[in-house]
């Protein structure tokens, strides 16, 4: 059988990971570093061909045994993100690690889980779908408490894998009642063959609930602000960024399969949508520290996504399909780099200097003089996740905002002008920050701060120029976006 | 009543009872304690859901994967709690609220 | 189209580059050269892009039908395909002429306002970022673009209200009226957000020629669609260009330094709301409903902001309260369906109005020099006084602004606001009687400003060491005087060279004659009310503790014996006090209301935010707790919907 | 059918055991003895290979993992009083059992046994993906503890000292 490309797109970071720590461990942590990222820039060659044998309508897809692999437009979309934000973090790490003990493994555990992120994102069985999930997990929970001598970082990270544990039981529940009741664990097969049914309504939920931990859905939100603000700001980035993103794609996966059984998913999404963004804003407003205020965000930022998705399924609008994975595209890039200018910030304002307390937004004050290319890159990155127009934030916001306008359902336009008032008054906690970052005054903290280096500069630099493009040029992506909407609603089928 | 029915409840019992512990304890360890005995409640719902649909062979080793990767889980959450009581001296997770609101 | 056209319109992208080239400049170097470098680049930026926008103009006298300029696909979504598409036609090009030319002018006044300001170099690179915004604003051929910069300048309106954040009450009070502006502003947009969304759902698309086109074959006149997205629009300009109920964040937004109020709270930023609602008059033509609710605010806005400023002693809120006066008087006109003279009065008033903020600012800086610095003092008009000896230029400029504003003729702003109170002569009574009512309070309080800070003798030791601006700042004050005192010849009864101009555009048809019986009467009303003001104010100059005799009564004998003591209290009972106790009450009980509103909101959001924080337990126990809690949720969810 | 009821009768008290244990150690033995019973009702079922698997691994190893970790760690005594009110623990308990329980009553019996692969070939072959990501998996958390067992020169509190 020929192994089509796409699976070096898994395996190139999975089978990389134990040789970049076996390069760190026998070699030097510098050439790991290096490797790592030449394996994850390598990645875009298989994505190439993956990318053409997709446009070429071919079936792309990886059988073994009975559990088979297939890529589709949201795959292709994850995994775009995935190879743009990884090898960046890696690089923007170089320079926290250096010297610091166990390089080698931050970046093998980084290059295992974009892997099994991907390999999420193609998974068509449903318990591999929750293998790739908790390899993910188990990942994600270890780069969390990489820093394992704060204290704060080991509450967040025990917060994390015991809610997360619970979720991916509950999960696995469900896939116990669903094969129980069909026998069938593809998700193919199940699409067909699932009628309604008391048991695999609860295996929905069981779903919902299971993935909803790790998307974060209010009331299942309690650990994302105290892991995403207590990561390494990179995994901070990885984390807002993709890593709940692939959550989202996991329960659609999940949830499209068992369409069949309730027609009303689509409004339970758009109504998780709506508390999410509602909570998110809420909480983000009176906090105090820059990293916690951005994680909030995020819980917010995943209720736009909803909304999106929720859009496509109840009324078969292909373009809220679209504007949701839009979203979920532009919120990684901005909120990765929001977490990364953050942690550029935090770095050169504390750790540098010793100081692990974490960042308030008082003590930016002036930094816009000190730093100036973080200080843009921040700015780009808050507007865009405010809306405001011309930055990529507001494109895919608009998308959404038109596809519930254009399904001329009054719910659903409803539900989309609570997201617009949503997003004009989340502007409330980012445009004091903006402005706290222009201040005249320096604060004492970035008056003895210290230089950042290239390696952070770099990452930054390049993600901000991706905002501005896509920002002006939304039609660079439509391909990506139009593919994964397109994915989404031939699986929930038009009803 | 089945065989199967019966052991399915039982399984959901099990769960629950593992939700209580995590509801009621404040032990790390215990609390590790209580995990696994979800991860049991998970094994043996996938067995018997095999089992129920005729693919019983399919369920076993889908619990052999879930097996290991809860060994995983439970190896990880005692590091993590091992480091825990060296940093903060006590196993107590009312120590771990200082991050809130 | 001929060759020579052609090649004026390929300078067009010329417009954004210059301004956009200056805060690029000013933003990398900023830091390396002296300061007012920065200002000098700024400013040649904004003069720059005034010459292309000349160009523009001269290309379209050629041939005045305008046209549409594309520069690339921006948006290509699902049926929707909006282009970074541009409108050059004689309503644009207008505006273009007017946010460029003053912006020139004030930038120019700005090197010298702001002379010896540490943040200066941001000063500017916010300005120029402002010009950036607003020329999109006024030039986008479609809805999406056009919000891009109407979003831009509420950005550059907050970050300059705030400039000096450190200042004003608390230490915070500047940066809390920048969030206040944004706030509102915020509640406008989403209205414009709301009928964008609208026309695209009904139309499916949102540029202007193709939604104008079939707006007319789509909606019935008076349908409850296009009179909800009219509504909407209106919200959107309501908080733009500050009408009732969302006008309360202006005169807070006088904050921020005076250059910034005369550009962006005067001349240009706010009258974004009026060119929304004139660029979209098609729509509104379609709904007769919301013409009626346009004008009844526009000229109910007039009358209230009217009489608050008629008791306000600092001298930028008078001025404030002006503008949203003056905005009240446009807003009115477009509604009644005069564009033209909408139009017209937002150009006069672009000049009289930023004339008198940056006269105002000379004052302000003239006192500063004087030694002090204290904001509040500087702008308290009760400390000034006698400041016509000693800054004559500004004392000159400053009575011709208040004469253009009062509507004596032949100034400009007679003229202009004649045509508006004709319109409302004709359209409707009501709306008539209330800006009539207005145009009388202008020209009261602005007799009693001019008395208040020039004539007399000077109340502190400040005003008595104030001294006149430097030429930078004076040359451009000359030059708007210039301009208000002919602005009126833009469009002179009978000739009508705006009307025939805009018509292009606006169509044609609206061609006031004038109106005798009107003019005379508005000129009547704003003497008696000068006389007014020289009756309380000037014939008896205050002294240095004298308190302002509109807050007071006046000496009981003193009126007894010199004017027969009946006929005083007639005035003091019948005229004088009912209503100067009107303006202290609206003025009172207007901000008592919207404080108790705001207030209220901002209650409700935190008790909201502390609930929800409580629930953030940090808790492990608790956090579970939550996930079966989210179990049951989704399940009942699910299971009963 | 009465084995089946009374293995799990027992799974579900030794569980509420080893909720109530006042000793860490007393718990993990409580824990392994809920892998135990879980175990022979799998043999029962006709899963043989899982249920070993589940004595060595679920019951054997990580039962040593526990031990281990306490001796690490210390055995404290656990008498504080929960955070959780008592009966609010029991109402979501049992909320979310029935929730779950309740949609269990109509468990199809299609029992007619399939013709279907050995376990080893459903293991090896059908599910080889399973074993690969596995791997990946361990590997991973190997990393990881690795990394959070690295000993720092940084003062370890001694067990008295308790963090306010």
């Amino acid at each position: 059988m020929v192994i089509p490309a796409f699976i070096w797109l898994i395996w190139l970071p999975l089978l990389g990971a134990p040789l970049v720590y076996l390069v760190g461990r026998l070699l030097s942590g510098w050439l790991a570093r290096w490797t790592a990222l030449l394996l994850l820039l390598a990645a875009w060659l298989p994505f190439a061909a993956t990318w053409q044998a997709f446009a070429r309508h071919e079936t792309v897809a990886y059988s073994l045994g009975q559990v088979t692999l297939q890529v589709d437009g949201v795959s292709l979309l994850i995994t775009a993100v995935i190879l743009t934000l990884t090898p960046l973090i890696v690089l923007y790490s170089a320079h926290t690690l250096d010297g610091a003990d166990g390089s080698e493994k931050y970046n093998a555990m980084l290059l295992a889980m974009g892997g099994s992120m991907i390999g999420l994102s193609c998974a068509t069985d449903l318990f591999n779908l929750w293998l790739w999930f908790e390899a993910t997990a188990v990942t994600s929970y270890l780069l969390v408490v990489f820093y394992h001598q704060q204290p704060a970082s080991l509450e967040a990270g025990v917060k994390y894998l015991v809610q997360s544990v619970v979720g991916s039981v509950l999960v696995l529940f469900g896939v116990a009642l669903v094969l129980a009741q069909s026998g069938t664990l593809s998700l193919t097969a199940l699409r067909q063959q699932a009628t309604p049914s008391p048991l695999l309504l609860a295996a929905c939920a069981l779903f919902a609930v299971g993935f909803g931990v790790k998307i974060a859905l209010v009331p299942l939100h309690t650990w994302l602000p105290d892991a995403h603000a207590q990561a390494p700001s990179g995994i901070s980035a990885l984390l807002s960024g993709i890593v709940i993103e692939t959550g989202l794609v996991a329960l659609l996966r999940a949830m499209a399969a068992l369409t069949a059984v309730t027609h009303t998913w689509g409004l339970l999404l758009l109504m998780l949508g709506a508390v999410n963004m509602l909570v998110g804003n809420l909480l983000a407003l009176p906090q105090t520290q820059v990293k916690r205020l951005l994680a909030f965000s995020s819980i917010s930022h995943i209720g736009y996504m909803l909304t999106g998705l929720g859009i496509a399924v109840t009324s078969g609008e292909v373009l809220g399909a679209q504007g949701g994975f839009f979203h979920l595209l532009t919120h990684g890039l901005m909120k990765g780099l929001a977490f990364l200018a953050a942690g550029a910030l935090l770095y050169g304002l504390h750790t540098a200097v010793n100081d692990h307390t974490p960042l308030t937004i008082a003590e930016l004050s002036g930094s816009g003089w000190r730093y100036p290319l973080v200080a843009v890159a921040l700015t780009l990155a808050l507007l865009g996740l405010g809306g405001i127009p011309p930055l990529a934030g507001f494109m895919s916001k608009w998308q959404i905002l038109l596809a519930g306008m254009g399904s001329q359902q009054p719910v659903l336009m409803g539900f989309v002008a609570f997201a617009a008032l949503n997003s004009v008054l989340s502007l409330a906690y980012y445009a004091p920050m903006v402005q706290m970052v222009f201040r005249r005054e320096m604060s004492a903290v970035v008056q003895n701060g210290r230089s950042l280096p290239l390696t952070m500069n770099l990452p930054i630099l390049l993600l901000a120029l991706a905002i501005v493009t896509i920002g002006l040029w939304p039609g660079l992506v439509t391909r990506l976006t139009q593919g994964a909407g397109t994915a989404l609603l031939s699986v929930i089928g038009n009803q | 009543m089945t065989q199967t029915t019966v052991l399915l409840l039982g399984a959901v019992g099990v769960l629950g009872v593992g939700l209580y512990g995590l509801l009621r304890l404040r032990n790390l360890i215990q609390i590790i304690v209580a995990l696994q005995i979800l991860a049991k409640a998970a094994v043996l719902a996938l067995v018997v859901a095999g089992k129920a649909s005729g693919h019983v062979n399919l369920g076993q080793s889908l619990a052999v994967t879930v097996i290991v990767a809860d060994t995983v889980i439970a190896v990880v959450g005692l590091a993590l709690a091992v480091q825990v009581r060296r940093r903060l001296g006590t196993l107590d997770v009312k120590a771990l609220a200082t991050l809130r609101g | 189209m001929d060759a020579l056209q052609k090649l004026m319109f390929n300078f067009f992208p010329l417009l954004f580059l210059f301004p956009l080239a200056g805060l690029l400049l000013n933003v990398a170097n900023g830091r390396f050269w002296h300061k007012p470098i920065a200002g000098i680049i700024a400013s040649s930026a904004a003069g720059l892009s005034f010459v292309v926008a000349i160009l523009q103009w001269v290309a379209l006298l050629r041939q005045p039908d305008g046209t549409v300029i594309i520069l690339g696909t921006w948006l290509q979504v699902g049926t929707l395909n909006v282009p970074f598409a541009f409108q050059v036609d004689t309503l644009s090009v207008t505006m273009m002429l007017v946010v460029t030319g003053i912006g020139t002018l004030i930038h120019l006044y700005a090197i010298g306002y702001m002379y010896g300001d540490p943040g200066v170099t941001r000063f500017f690179v916010y300005l120029n970022l402002f010009l950036v915004a607003m020329l999109l604003l006024v030039s986008a051929a479609n809805y999406p673009l056009l919000f891009v910069g109407w979003e831009g300048v509420g950005l550059c309106s907050y970050l300059l209200i705030g400039f000096w954040f450190d200042r004003g009450e608390g230490g915070t009070g500047n940066a809390n009226a920048g969030r206040k502006a944004f706030v509102v502003n915020r509640v406008g947009d989403l209205g414009l957000i709301l009928a964008m969304g609208l026309l695209f759902w009904q139309l499916g698309t949102l540029t202007f020629d193709d939604v104008f086109a079939q707006a007319t074959a789509v909606f019935p006149v008076g349908s409850p669609l296009i009179v909800a997205i009219t509504l909407l629009l209106l919200l959107g300009a309501a908080g733009k260009s500050a009408q009732i109920p969302l006008f309360i964040w202006l005169p807070d937004a006088m904050a921020g330094p005076t250059p910034v109020s005369a550009l962006i709270h005067a001349a240009t930023m706010v009258t974004a709301g009026i060119y929304l609602i004139a660029r979209s008059h098609v729509l509104f033509a379609l709904a007769p409903v919301s013409q009626t609710a346009v004008s009844l605010i526009g000229a109910s806005t007039a009358l209230l902001a009217a009489t608050i400023a008629t008791a306000q002693f600092d001298i930028k809120r008078v001025l404030a309260y002006s503008t949203i006066s003056q905005l009240g008087f446009m807003v009115a006109a477009i509604g009644m369906g005069a564009y033209v003279a909408g139009i017209f009065h937002l150009i006069t008033h672009a000049f009289f109005k930023a004339l008198l903020f940056l006269a105002a600012g000379s004052v302000i800086h003239g006192l500063e020099h004087g030694g002090h610095s204290d904001p509040v003092t500087l702008q308290d008009m009760g400390q000034m006084g006698g400041l016509r000896q000693r800054m004559p230029i500004t004392f000159a400029v400053y009575l011709v602004g208040a004469l253009a504003l009062a509507g004596i003729p032949p100034l400009a702003g007679f003229f202009s606001k004649d045509e508006i109170l004709a319109a409302a002569w004709q359209a409707n009574r009501a709306v008539y009687i209330m800006l009539t009512l207005a145009a009388f309070a202008t020209a009261f309080y602005m007799g009693r400003q001019v008395w208040l800070v020039f004539m007399g003798e000077a109340r502190s030791e400040t005003a008595v060491s104030a001294h006149e601006s430097p030429p930078i700042m004076t040359i451009p004050l000359l030059i708007l005087a210039a301009l208000a005192i002919v602005g009126g010849g833009l469009n002179l009864p009978g000739v009508h060279t705006l009307g025939h101009w805009l018509g292009h555009t606006l169509g044609h048809g609206e061609l006031l004659s004038f109106n005798a019986t009107v003019a005379l009467t508005a000129t009547l009303l704003a003497l008696l009310a000068v006389g007014l003001a020289y009756w309380l104010y000037g014939r008896h100059p205050l002294g240095a503790a004298a308190t302002d005799p509109l807050t007071q009564r006046l000496g009981p004998l003193f009126v007894l014996f010199n004017q027969g003591w009946w006929v005083n209290e007639m005035v003091e009972w019948g005229i004088k006090r009912p209503f100067c106790h009107l303006s202290t009450v609206l003025a009172h009980s207007d901000e008592a209301i919207f404080a108790w509103a705001e207030r209220q909101l901002v209650h409700t959001v935190q008790r909201g935010t502390a609930v929800l924080r409580r629930t953030q337990t940090g808790q492990l126990n608790w956090n579970v707790a939550g996930i079966i809690v989210g179990l049951l949720l989704i399940w009942l969810l699910l299971r009963f919907s | 059918m009465a084995l089946a009821v009374g293995l799990m009768t027992t799974a579900v008290f030794c569980g509420l055991q080893a909720m109530r244990a006042k000793r860490l150690l007393t718990a993990a033995l409580w824990l392994a003895a809920v892998s135990a019973s879980v175990a022979i009702a799998l043999y029962q079922l006709g899963a043989p290979d899982v249920a070993v698997v589940e004595l060595s691994v679920g019951a054997g190893l990580v039962t040593i993992l526990f031990v281990f970790a306490i001796t690490i760690a210390g055995d404290e005594a656990m008498d504080a009083p929960p955070i959780m009110p008592k009966w609010a623990s029991w109402l979501l308990v049992l909320l979310a059992v029935g929730v779950v329980g309740s949609a269990i009553q109509a468990t199809p019996t299609s029992s007619a046994a399939a013709a279907e692969a050995s376990f080893t070939a459903v293991f090896w072959q059908e599910r080889g993906l399973d074993i690969l990501i596995q791997i990946g998996l361990i590997f991973a958390g190997v990393l990881g503890v690795l990394n959070l067992l690295t000993e720092e020169d940084t003062p370890t509190p001694s067990p008295k000292d308790k963090v306010p």
